[in-house]
């Protein structure tokens, strides 16, 4: 499972972003917690890929992977991530801690508790571009104005010396995306970034990164459970399950074609807009699965309705994630593809479209993995 | 659809096949406090104390002499010295340490250490934990009050709290114990004394574990299950003993832990600085170990000062081991 | 100053002595032989004598005393130290062993001279004598001071002699209430002399006219309580600064005239009086030769105690004087079942007393184990043991079961035991009681008192220590006499009608009516060999009421600064004199 | 692009400044308050307690006057001082007599104790302020110093545990605290006067205390020992709320914006982290200052220093009320006043408080 890349990599060139076998593991007192366990993907400039996947999934703890941004001490990093020709996880702290900020940066869920509430939001932006270009902080803090302007914050001179309380969530947003933005970054990785806000807010804020993106030819990640989101922006799909990978491929093939019943589980509970109200939301029953002890064979396999499907494989063997089809869609199960296939159109796909999905909830009303857990990696 | 929350419905996602086994909380935090070693430490060590406090007179009859008994012998203290013990043992000069008196004697009036140390522990704890039990009465109603009905009840007992913290305390517990009356509620001497004493202290501590109270009770307050019972009717005093109190007992048991060892120097201080239990003979000798430190603080002799200032020393830690360890197997998030 | 370390201190102070030692090898007028310092070297006779004035003479004290004003003081060391700055009419001689005893005229020319019986008594005031600002002292001035000091509302501390025996007309007032308040109890006839008046006949008014009352005061100056911040000296020292609480320095007095005065040498140039030091620090101090002299007299700290004792060079410097002085118990026969005397002598048998002189410090820091109230040093002194503690002094247990027999409490008794709480040796004597006498079955109850309360509004106070719900039936209790005398020692706390219902009378338990008769005709005795007789039978007879549990009489262990020269322990006051020693330099 | 509908509009400077005044007379008004509420309590518990346990306006009196003082004196000082008026009377004058002064009445003819007046002393006839100030300058240099000391130390140590989080220097360093902690001061500073002062001679023995004016070096090797002794409780315990605030704030999401921004992990630490973390513990600071302002007891009582502490001790030993209640009220105003000055810190340090 070396080889997994881009769905649509041109194998001559080596791609902007990608991962190679990464694994985080963090050694605790009640055993390792396995948050990524062999990740690989790849994505190039301009293009964006989303890594969708319940909390506790290990897709956090990717991006930070990404970033470095992790004790070296208590946590085992392996694999490879390679940006832009140049490989970080054997790299020197130092090394990536030039590139962090700079050429990739990263959009955190929360903006209120992910800024500093004892810094002006001015100043939290001249720290970012200041760190990495030397320049007076007048030149900084115009820079800081032009970036609050751009991501569109009004009377940007003004607001620049707001403290983040004084921003509403939206606002806090754009100036959290400001800040990401300061050293104009080629990977930008954006953490939910608008599980936070409200709706109309939500659909704002995406349509900024969306341009921003492709004002700046970026990579951009997006990081979400909300599958809704991942619709609009992604160019790949990433579906992480227990810190794997269990399904990639593009956004189109995913969404028409979703092959593992993970996704059919996410695509179940997507509110759909498009749908008459007839059927209630269909969650995935059952809680993700703990990163210490994950399940036997497949992970999924507890909450899997099929697993008496794969001839008793799902409890003793770990299923490769393996080509589906012609364009790049991978996934990792034990059931033949035709019987997946078979399973979605027939079994799953009518319920989805014919009943399907008005909803009041979305995924984050899942049950969700412990919030010790999440905390632990972090 | 009923299939729909089957497990064989057909969006592919079944329940788990067998619930994890529900652990009560309690039972969580006694596997987090075994692995805890100096937790347990502490609690092995105040579990020794309580149990050389309760037989005290049976360790003493084993290795000491009864703690009010003189030995005055020329023998054991040197008369020509002004009663000093006779006989070094290490770096404790002229402390009496032998088999006989395992901490040495006292000056001038050659009481056993040992002795005293032990039956110390007895007016320590005695005071230390009902001390804390009227503390975290009041303590617990007033901060539920608070916090459960806010309003003018809120500000009245948060501004007394304040008060409370504004008093200097050690201050006025002293100048109470000096000020108050030789017999009171029928209680005299001593057991007026001590009562006197596991008031003040207890008194004075409340707002501690009030605002501990106070705080959870706000946040347990605005959760569903308190909706859904006031939704259900059911009335405030219900709502705190039913649904409140039990979600308050972990809070409490940790604060109450951790206030002992605070109460223990407390009344240690007392006592140093005079205004403690005393010591008699009737019933109870009345020996503290802070009362032990203030003679010794007169003779300049190292072993009184270090024995009495030991005991308090580990007493005062094992029950700090022990609380930290207990409120870290209760709240995990204060874990490490 | 203190320097800044004990080992700078001491390797100054050595220093010091390798310079005065090369000056002393130099100097060949006063031929002193080294004087090797020795146990008890100044106890009878004067260690280190000199003549040789200057320096200062450093001294300190742990706690804070009454009152350096002269009306207005009742602590011996304060008579002691206060001549250096005030003149008595007649004071104690300034010498060494039983010399000390001689009253000796001071401002006055001779001692007083008795008529009408011994009912007038009048001295002559010596020529020349002048205040510090130069006036001529007079007897008004001496009036002046006895009128002052007789204002109990003001000036709080002290005896009231004055008050007892003088013919004052009713409705006297004193100065403080009415300035032109005047008496014909003390007459002025001219500026030399002045006459006492006395409502009855009293041989050894002598030993009032010793009180520090009559320094002179001159009236313009006093300011009542105030007046201690600035006392108007007739001695050789005044004031230079006072900082209460703090201390105080005495420099040398320009109109004090040796010529009128044959009882003070003068030595030093000034005198540094810290208060409110560290006890033990003083200890270290006084070893280490940074300080001359600890005031208060009453020995060195339980701390410095064994060092002194196991080490002979610092022993050397130290005295074991006696003080007269009883540290006893007061048994109170108003409190069941003390009402019995033989209850009391169960007390008195049953009681160790070596746990008594234990607790007091023992032999040498507390002193000898008493068997009456009058100590060996009052004249007239008679040995006397009503109630014998077994021949080993642990008590003798066989006749105190047999008291309690006959006092109807075969199995003992409660009883509540009074203390000062701040006073250690008092908590400990109160211990000894109770582990002595739960040997025979009394069960004793402590209760420590605040020290300042104890006479006043407690212990001393008849309405509160006899009442049934709070009585004390034992209460720790002390006496110093006012001076070496049978009247001086035991009028204050064995006769019967100096208690009051106010409370603050030493006297807690003695109420024999044959007793004051007794006194009574002391009082008029005049002859001397005869009135002391009297007193040792008093003595007696309130020993076998058992009302008094004497423990012991005081001795202290005191050190004799370094380098201090004329040292001598005055017995009067049972501490080193203070008006003789000089400072070598 | 969204319109400014949910922005919250800041305050201009003078809303801001009026803000800040309001906020001011508001919480001076509270500290005002909690004093009157101490100064009541105080007053009951030292003159209405006894007179419940039996003491009256005479025995009162009597501790002005000596043991010789008769009966008749006594009820005529009682009525001189006002022991006989009702006791809200009483309080009254008290609290008239600290802004206004009072006169007494000494014998000698009338005395004027100017405002702040507390009273005269029982014991010493002074006036209780001139004490409190007289004894001041000890408990402040006690207080200073120790206060320099645990801070630097305790938050040393605790920011090097929270980041050596694990470390053998955390574990140890925890464990110290932790002993540190339970350590009675009397117990550690009568020890170290044993060991240092008694045994080797190094430091200054108990009750030695030189005035700063006087000789600043043995003002401070006169306080050495009282420092650390103090210091070491509070060092334990600073350490302590250090790590675990440090590791509480190194675990908030800011920081990890921070890194993410590419900080150096020193300016991470030191601009993000510890000016987070520190905030609480400047207020626990403040207020601890102001506890030992009143008067460190334990210490003082220990190393026999003559602060406001040791004088409490004194006067409750003795009884002489005036002087404790002054020494109260003196300790209660010096938290009331910490109090203030930290909660308008925090407003300062802490841009999300509202003055309000």
């Amino acid at each position: 499972m070396n080889n997994v890349i881009s769905p649509r990599q041109d194998p001559t060139a080596r791609p902007f972003l990608e991962l190679r076998d990464l694994k985080i593991h963090f050694p605790t007192d009640d055993g390792l917690v396995k948050s990524v366990d062999g990740l690989s993907f790849s994505l190039e400039r301009g293009k964006t890929l989303g890594i969708v996947g319940e909390s506790g999934s290990g897709k956090s703890v990717s991006s930070l992977g990404i970033l470095g941004i992790y004790h070296r001490r208590n946590a085992n990093v392996s694999g490879e991530i390679w940006l832009d020709g140049q490989e970080l996880v054997g790299a020197s702290p130092e090394t990536v801690r030039g590139l962090r900020g700079k050429r990739m940066a990263m959009i955190f869920q929360d903006p209120l508790s992910a800024m500093h509430p004892y810094y002006t939001i001015g100043d939290q932006i001249i720290e970012a571009y200041r760190v990495h270009h030397k320049v007076s902080k007048k030149v900084a803090r115009k820079h800081a104005i032009d970036l609050l302007a751009r991501v569109g914050i009004p009377q940007p001179d003004k607001r620049v010396d707001d403290y983040p309380h004084q921003f509403s969530g939206g606002m806090r947003q754009r100036a959290m995306i400001a800040m990401a933005l300061s050293c104009d970054p080629e990977l930008l990785i954006a953490d939910e970034p608008t599980t936070a806000l409200d709706v109309t807010v939500q659909a704002q804020i995406l349509d900024l990164m969306r341009d921003l993106q492709q004002e700046f030819n970026s990579a951009l990640i997006i990081i979400t459970h909300d599958l809704g989101v991942t619709a609009e922006l992604a160019d790949d799909v990433l579906v992480m399950y227990g810190g794997k990978c269990i399904e990639y491929g593009a956004a189109t093939e995913i969404f028409d074609n979703p092959e593992h019943p993970y996704t059919w589980g996410l695509l179940g509970s997507m509110p759909r807009l498009d749908q008459p109200v007839t059927e209630r939301l269909l969650p995935i029953k059952g809680t993700p699965p703990s990163l210490i002890n994950v399940p036997s064979g497949c992970s999924f396999h507890p909450r899997c309705a099929f697993d008496g499907r794969t001839g008793g494989a799902s409890d003793t063997v770990v299923p490769e994630l393996e080509l589906t089809g012609t364009s790049g869609h991978r996934v990792r199960c034990h059931m033949p593809a035709h019987v997946r296939q078979q399973i979605w159109h027939n079994e799953i796909k009518p319920t989805l479209e014919g009943t399907g999905g008005h909803s009041v909830a979305s995924m984050s009303e899942l049950p969700s993995a412990s919030d010790e857990q999440s905390e632990e990696v972090a | 659809m009923a299939t729909r929350t089957d497990t064989s419905a057909p969006e592919g996602i079944k329940a788990p096949a067998k619930a994890i086994e529900g652990r009560s909380l309690g039972r969580i935090a006694w596997t987090r406090l075994k692995r805890d070693k100096a937790a347990m430490a502490g609690g092995i060590t105040v579990i020794l104390l309580i149990l050389m406090a309760v037989f005290a007179p049976l360790i003493v009859g084993w290795l000491g002499h009864p703690p009010n008994e003189f030995h005055q012998d020329n023998s054991l203290l040197a008369a020509e010295l002004g009663g000093l013990p006779r006989g070094d043992f290490l770096f404790f000069e002229s402390s009496g340490i032998s088999g006989d008196f395992l901490f040495g004697l006292e000056p001038q009036n050659g009481r056993d250490l040992f002795s005293e140390i032990v039956y110390g522990a007895r007016v320590s704890l005695l005071i230390a934990f009902l001390a804390t039990l009227v503390s975290v009465v009041i303590g617990s109603a007033l901060g539920v009050i608070a916090g459960f009905f806010g309003g003018l009840a809120d500000t009245v007992i948060s501004f007394l709290m304040n008060v409370f913290l504004a008093f200097p305390l050690l201050l006025f517990a002293i100048a109470l114990v000096g000020v108050l009356p030789d017999t009171a509620f029928g209680l005299s001497g001593n057991s007026l004394r001590i009562a006197l004493l596991i008031f003040i202290i207890g008194f004075f501590n409340w707002p501690y574990i009030a605002r501990i109270v106070r705080g959870q009770t706000l946040s347990l307050r605005e959760r569903e299950f308190v909706d859904a019972a006031r939704s259900l009717g059911a009335r405030g005093p219900y709502i705190i003993v039913k649904e409140m109190l039990p979600n308050l007992v972990a809070p409490i048991l940790v604060y109450a832990t951790l206030l002992i060892p605070t109460n223990i120097l407390f009344e240690a201080a007392l006592s140093f600085l005079g205004v403690g239990v005393q010591r008699q003979v009737v019933g109870e000798p009345g020996v503290t170990w802070g009362g032990l430190l203030s003679d010794a603080a007169r003779n300049s002799v190292v072993h009184f000062m270090f024995f009495p200032g030991m005991a308090i020393f580990i007493t005062v830690l094992a029950f700090n081991l022990f609380g930290d360890g207990l409120r870290d197997a209760l709240d995990p998030k204060s874990k490490r | 100053m203190r320097n800044k370390g004990r080992v700078l201190a001491a390797a100054s102070a050595v220093f010091a002595l390798a310079v005065t030692a090369a000056c002393g090898s130099g100097d060949d007028t006063t031929k002193t032989p080294e004087v090797k310092p020795e146990f008890n070297a100044a106890l009878t006779s004067v260690f280190n004598p000199s003549d040789k004035p200057g320096g200062t003479l450093k001294m300190a004290i742990s706690s804070d005393w009454d009152s350096v004003d002269p009306g207005d003081t009742y602590y011996g060391l304060s008579w002691n130290l206060l001549r250096l700055y005030g003149r008595s009419l007649v004071m104690f001689k300034a010498a060494p062993g039983a010399a000390s005893a001689e009253l000796i005229p001071d401002l006055a020319e001779s001692l007083g001279v008795p008529s009408d019986g011994g009912k007038t008594w009048t001295y002559k005031l010596r020529a020349g004598v002048k205040f510090e600002d130069g006036t001529p002292i007079t007897s008004k001035d001496v009036k002046y001071g006895v009128m002052r000091s007789m204002d109990k509302e003001v000036l709080v501390n002290g005896y009231t002699y004055f008050n007892d025996f003088l013919d004052l007309e009713a409705g006297y007032k004193g100065p403080f209430k009415d300035k032109a308040a005047d008496t014909k109890a003390i007459t002025t006839p001219d500026d030399q002399t002045i006459v006492f008046h006395l409502k009855q006949a009293f041989g050894g008014f002598d030993y009032f006219a010793m009180l520090p009352a009559t320094v002179p005061v001159p009236a313009a100056k006093d300011t009542g309580v105030k007046y201690k911040e600035h006392v108007v000296s007739s001695g050789p020292y005044m004031f230079d600064k006072y900082e209460a609480g703090k201390g105080f320095t005495l420099k040398r007095n320009p109109n004090w005239d040796k010529a009128t005065d044959p009882n003070r040498k003068a030595l030093p140039d000034a005198y540094d009086v810290k208060i409110g030091l560290n006890a033990d620090d003083i200890d270290n101090q006084l070893i280490s030769g940074d300080l001359h002299v600890d005031i208060a007299g009453t020995g060195v700290q339980p701390a410095a105690l064994p060092k002194v004792l196991q080490d002979n060079a610092l022993k050397a410097y130290a005295d074991n004087p006696a003080v007269a002085r009883l540290w006893y118990t007061s048994i109170n026969p108003k409190v069941a079942p003390f009402d019995k005397k033989e209850c009391r002598e169960a007390v008195m048998y049953a009681v160790d007393r070596t746990s008594y002189q234990a607790a007091f410090g023992g032999e040498f820091a507390g002193g000898q184990i008493a068997t009456s109230i009058m100590p060996p040093q009052i004249p007239g002194y008679a040995p006397t043991n009503v109630y014998p503690a077994g021949a080993d002094n642990k008590g003798d247990l066989d006749k105190a079961k047999a008291a309690l027999q006959a006092c109807g409490k075969a199995d003992g008794f409660e009883v509540t035991m009074g203390f000062r709480a701040e006073r250690p040796k008092e908590k400990a004597t109160a211990e000894a009681f109770q582990q002595s006498l739960a040997r025979v079955g009394i069960k004793v109850t402590l209760k420590g008192f605040p020290t300042g309360d104890y006479f006043s509004l407690y212990a001393g106070k008849p309405s509160y220590r006899n009442s049934p719900s709070t009585g004390l039936g034992l209460m720790v209790n002390g006496w110093g006499a006012d001076w070496p005398d049978g009247y001086g020692f035991l009028s204050q706390i064995v006769d019967s009608r100096v208690i009051r219902d106010s409370g603050g009378s030493s006297n807690l338990s003695v109420m024999i009516p044959e007793v004051d008769t007794m006194i009574d005709q002391a009082l008029a005795e005049t002859d001397v060999k005869k009135r002391e007789a009297l007193w040792a039978q008093i003595d007696k007879r309130v020993m076998e009421e058992a009302v008094i549990l004497p423990g012991v009489w005081a001795k202290a262990l005191t050190l004799r600064g370094k380098n201090v020269t004329n040292v001598f322990v005055n017995e009067a006051f049972g501490q080193y004199d203070y008006l003789s020693m000089g400072v070598a330099q | 692009m969204a319109g400014p509908a949910g922005l919250v509009c800041p305050a201009g400077p003078a809303a801001q400044a009026e803000i800040v005044v309001t906020f001011f007379i508001r919480r001076t008004i509270g500290a005002a308050l909690m004093l009157l509420v101490v100064s009541i309590a105080t007053f009951l518990i030292f003159f209405g307690l006894p007179r419940l346990a039996g003491a009256t306006p005479e025995t009162f009196a009597a501790r002005y006057l000596g043991r010789t003082a008769d009966e008749h004196t006594q009820q005529l000082f009682a009525e001189k001082l006002g022991f006989y008026d009702p006791l809200w009377l009483q309080y009254w004058n008290w609290i008239k007599a600290i802004f206004v002064g009072t006169d007494y009445d000494y014998g000698t003819g009338i005395e004027h104790c100017a405002a702040p007046c507390f009273g005269y002393s029982f014991r010493t006839n002074h006036a209780v302020w001139d004490d409190l100030l007289d004894r001041l300058p000890v408990t402040v240099s006690l207080t200073v110093g120790a206060s320099i000391l645990w801070l630097v130390t305790g938050v040393a140590v605790g920011v090097l545990s929270a980041l050596r989080k694990g470390s053998f220097f955390d574990r140890a360093a925890m464990t110290g605290a932790l002993a540190g902690v339970s350590l009675p001061p009397y117990f550690t500073g009568l020890m170290f006067l044993y060991f240092f002062s008694y045994q080797f001679d190094l430091t200054a023995p108990g009750g030695t205390y030189v005035d700063f004016t006087d000789n600043p070096g043995e003002w401070a090797y006169s306080l050495i020992l009282p420092w650390i002794t103090l210091a070491m409780l509070n060092a334990a315990a600073y350490a302590r709320f250090t790590r675990a605030g440090m590791l509480d704030t190194m675990g908030e999401d800011f920081i990890r914006t921070a890194r993410a921004k590419g900080l150096h992990e020193r300016v991470v630490v030191t601009k993000h982290g510890l000016r987070a973390a520190l905030t609480p513990i400047i207020t626990i600071f403040g207020l601890d200052v102001g506890l030992l302002l009143g008067g460190a007891i334990l210490t003082e009582s220990t190393f026999g220093l003559k602060g406001l502490g040791y004088l409490a001790i004194d006067a409750i030993n003795k009884q002489d009320f005036p002087q404790i209640m002054g020494v109260t009220m003196f300790a209660a105003f010096f938290v009331v006043v910490a109090n203030l000055i930290v909660d308008m810190l925090y407003a300062v340090v802490d841009p999300r408080v509202r003055l309000s």
